[in-house]
């Protein structure tokens, strides 16, 4: 055959390139796996409380300097470091969170205070769900959650058997922030205990989800019936060592 | 009459959830059920953080990060015990597989509507986690709070002034003077305190309550 | 306190009932896991191929009798055991399916072609889709799998971003009828390679999932982070030894 | 003219592959793909009822009847592989997280409409599995056929008279006598085998074709 050309790895939807010799997703450093973020992104950052928060990563994305970021997370930050650092920075156009307010959240609060944040408030099971269907290629899905209630003002209804739902669209997001306990270099994934939580969706839903683990192991190491993500929903992985992360 | 303490409160509720229930607690007071679950009973308790056979605190020293329920209060897990993403878990909640959950309220409506997120202002800055879900998506949706506010006023309402968490989706509200059914036809007293009559219950709840009809 | 009476378990809701003298929801047989199967009931039988086809249940499903079934499987039955058998007893009065034909779903083919049973051809990713939204909770979603072809016709659509969507509903059912590899007494599963296929949704759709696996092991011993199907989305588990099935 | 065989056209097909992406090979003729991945190319494929990183046939006797692939057939799981349940798999598929998918066809249209599940005949009985979530939900839909009918009508036509699969979702066309890319403003051929000329294959075509532009 006379080959004219080949052209077929050029579309424009594969952003994030995966192709790289004998795939090895292993990246070296935070900074290094964050370095293109551009302003206006859209990035969901995953944990609940401590657990599977990326410390490190955030702390690289703050060193980073995008602006105008679209932020996806269950809570709005605390205290003083991490998301509630990224705030305080005023890097943060919007945030979308299932519990903004509470005793330490006092950047968030004085940002939404002053309008200088636009806050999107979304039921937390709706929040997930809304994630897992970006990642699931789902174009909109009925909810009874929050019907006939405030967080549903302006949004289509319906009775569906014996509920009302409501209409409510994916959550698609340029980069996912994610924290998992192990790694291969196809970028398979198992978390550690409740440290799961949006991990796994977050990194479906993400163009390129990048992943801080504790420990990366060879191919072949983890259980294929244990692994939680598959390496097919992760772009990047760093490994940040646990004498860092207590340093953090 | 006896009031009782939220310890109470949280004794009377545990006593109703019967062997192999499936129970999400919610944040605050409902937690204390978990200290009271009879013994014997065999119960099986949700955190929508992803966790399903929640276990008692760990010991003072044994907390571990990564193991927290949804007040990201350290816990432990029962042997039995399952991780899963948020998702999943809220799918589990949406899906109706729970048996119970237990939520605390600032108000319920004859109606069985729910309101325990929002107290309203203008100037409060709004949270509300996974209580949406959970009021929707239980089988069964129990209420505890206390009857009054502190300026005396009731918390079983006409109307909630509140902002809605949910609309007629509470089964019953326990509080520290009464256990009440929300039934399609209105209230009905269950359980009173020792020493609280059912006249002085209606005049205190303010909305119209009736007695469970009891075997004459 | 008085208590005058405690009527809290007796909801309509709670069909399958949970509550027994510490949670155990092993079965001495699949007769007795089955015996109160209703005629007319929706059943999900889990299996791709024979991946996961839980083969004694759906024996003692033909022995128990029940008429007039809803059937929902990836195919319509093959050769003459199983699916195939309980079709040839004229037992279904329908079945919702992505791949009913095939060289050897000859009982099905006849059935069709006798007009004798209905046909609901789903998709494949739809059909786990609309499985999975009855165990979550979802009222309906938008899909655009389907869309402008046959299949789609009489359904709503809408363009939602760049995809034209096709409304799709969950399929609730009474009973699942699936196979595990090992369980506990909570119902806890893990699966095996890919017989994992359609267990876990269609364990969370049914009111009443009911499970064949090959080994029951205590409480705890199986891993919480490997665990695929919380016992939770799970009533009744029989163990069938490897002998067993050897000999079905 | 030397038409290509069908281990050819797989052949042909796997040359565009990647290192590192992400493939599901639809049942029946794409499988043949498998078997031509060039050396030295880490590709990791789907299985749709629920394998990531399925590998080679396994050697006789050491079948498993748990690990076959979508057409039914033993195969293999790479290390680095996982299993999921059907719901993620489709997932992964209708979530557009798969680089390519590689689907047989009746016939495909200018606009890149598929028709490969149902020859439209009124007793056919219909079966589609999961071709039509591969054909919306792949980043990219090669598709691989002979270029004509056993009775030398082309496949690749100007509306489709089959039922369809998918609408717009092919971007590329394998068949045994060209490769062809479904463009927005219609069919371009990229190559073409030795010996036809392009005024032959677009005789043989009967829908408009034009040449890629090539450097003069």
């Amino acid at each position: 055959m006379c080959l004219l050309r080949s052209r077929l790895t050029e579309g424009k939807k594969v952003r994030c390139d995966n192709f790289r010799p004998m795939v090895n997703k292993l990246f070296a450093s935070p900074e290094a796996a964050l370095a293109d973020i551009p302003d206006g992104s859209t990035i969901m950052i995953g944990g609940f409380g401590h657990a599977g928060m990326p410390a490190e990563l955030i702390d690289a994305l703050i060193a980073q300097g995008a602006r105008e970021l679209t932020i996806v997370n269950n809570n709005a930050g605390n205290a003083d470091t991490g998301l509630a650092a990224l705030l305080k920075a005023k890097r943060v156009r919007k945030i979308l969170c299932s519990f903004p307010r509470q005793a330490d959240s006092w950047h968030f609060d004085a940002l939404y205070r002053a309008g200088e944040i636009e806050l999107e408030l979304v039921p937390q099971g709706t929040l997930a769900e809304r994630i897992r269907a970006a990642g699931a290629g789902i174009g909109a899905f009925y909810t009874p959650t929050a019907y006939g209630t405030r967080l549903a003002e302006g949004k289509e209804t319906r009775r569906i058997g014996d509920r009302d739902c409501v209409l409510e669209y994916p959550i698609h997001a340029d980069y996912a922030l994610i924290k998992a306990e192990r790694a291969d270099r196809w970028g398979n994934l198992v978390y550690r205990k409740s440290a799961r939580n949006f991990g796994p969706i977050m990194a479906s839903a993400a163009r390129c989800a990048v992943v801080q683990v504790r420990e990366t192991v060879e191919l072949g190491a983890l259980d294929p019936e244990s692994i939680v993500t598959p390496g097919i929903f992760v772009k990047r992985v760093v490994r940040v060592a646990p004498s860092m992360r207590k340093a953090a | 009459m006896k009031k009782l303490d939220k310890k109470q409160i949280a004794a009377r509720v545990a006593r109703d959830i019967p062997d192999g229930a499936y129970v999400n607690l919610g944040i605050g007071l409902p937690t204390l059920v978990a200290d009271h679950l009879p013994r014997g009973r065999e119960i099986i308790l949700h955190s929508e953080n992803g966790i399903l056979g929640v276990g008692p605190k760990p010991a003072p020293g044994e907390e571990d990060e990564d193991l927290i329920n949804a007040g990201k209060e350290p816990v432990t897990l029962l042997p039995g015990g399952a991780y899963f993403h948020h998702a999943d878990s809220f799918g589990m909640i949406r899906g109706r597989h729970l048996d119970f959950c237990i939520l605390g309220a600032f108000q319920v409506s004859v109606a069985g509507d729910l309101a325990n997120w929002h107290t309203g202002g203008a100037d409060a800055i709004p949270a509300v986690g996974g209580a949406m879900d959970l009021a929707v998506g239980a089988k069964k949706v129990l209420v505890m709070m206390e009857h009054l506010t502190k300026s005396g006023e009731s918390k079983i309402v006409e109307r909630c002034t509140y902002p809605l968490t949910g609309a007629r989706c509470v089964n019953r509200i326990y509080t520290d003077l009464a256990v009440i059914d929300v039934k399609p036809d209105g209230l009905q007293v269950v359980e009173m305190v020792e020493g609280l009559s059912f006249d002085e219950l209606q005049r205190l709840s303010g909305v119209p309550l009736r007695r469970l009809a009891t075997a004459a």
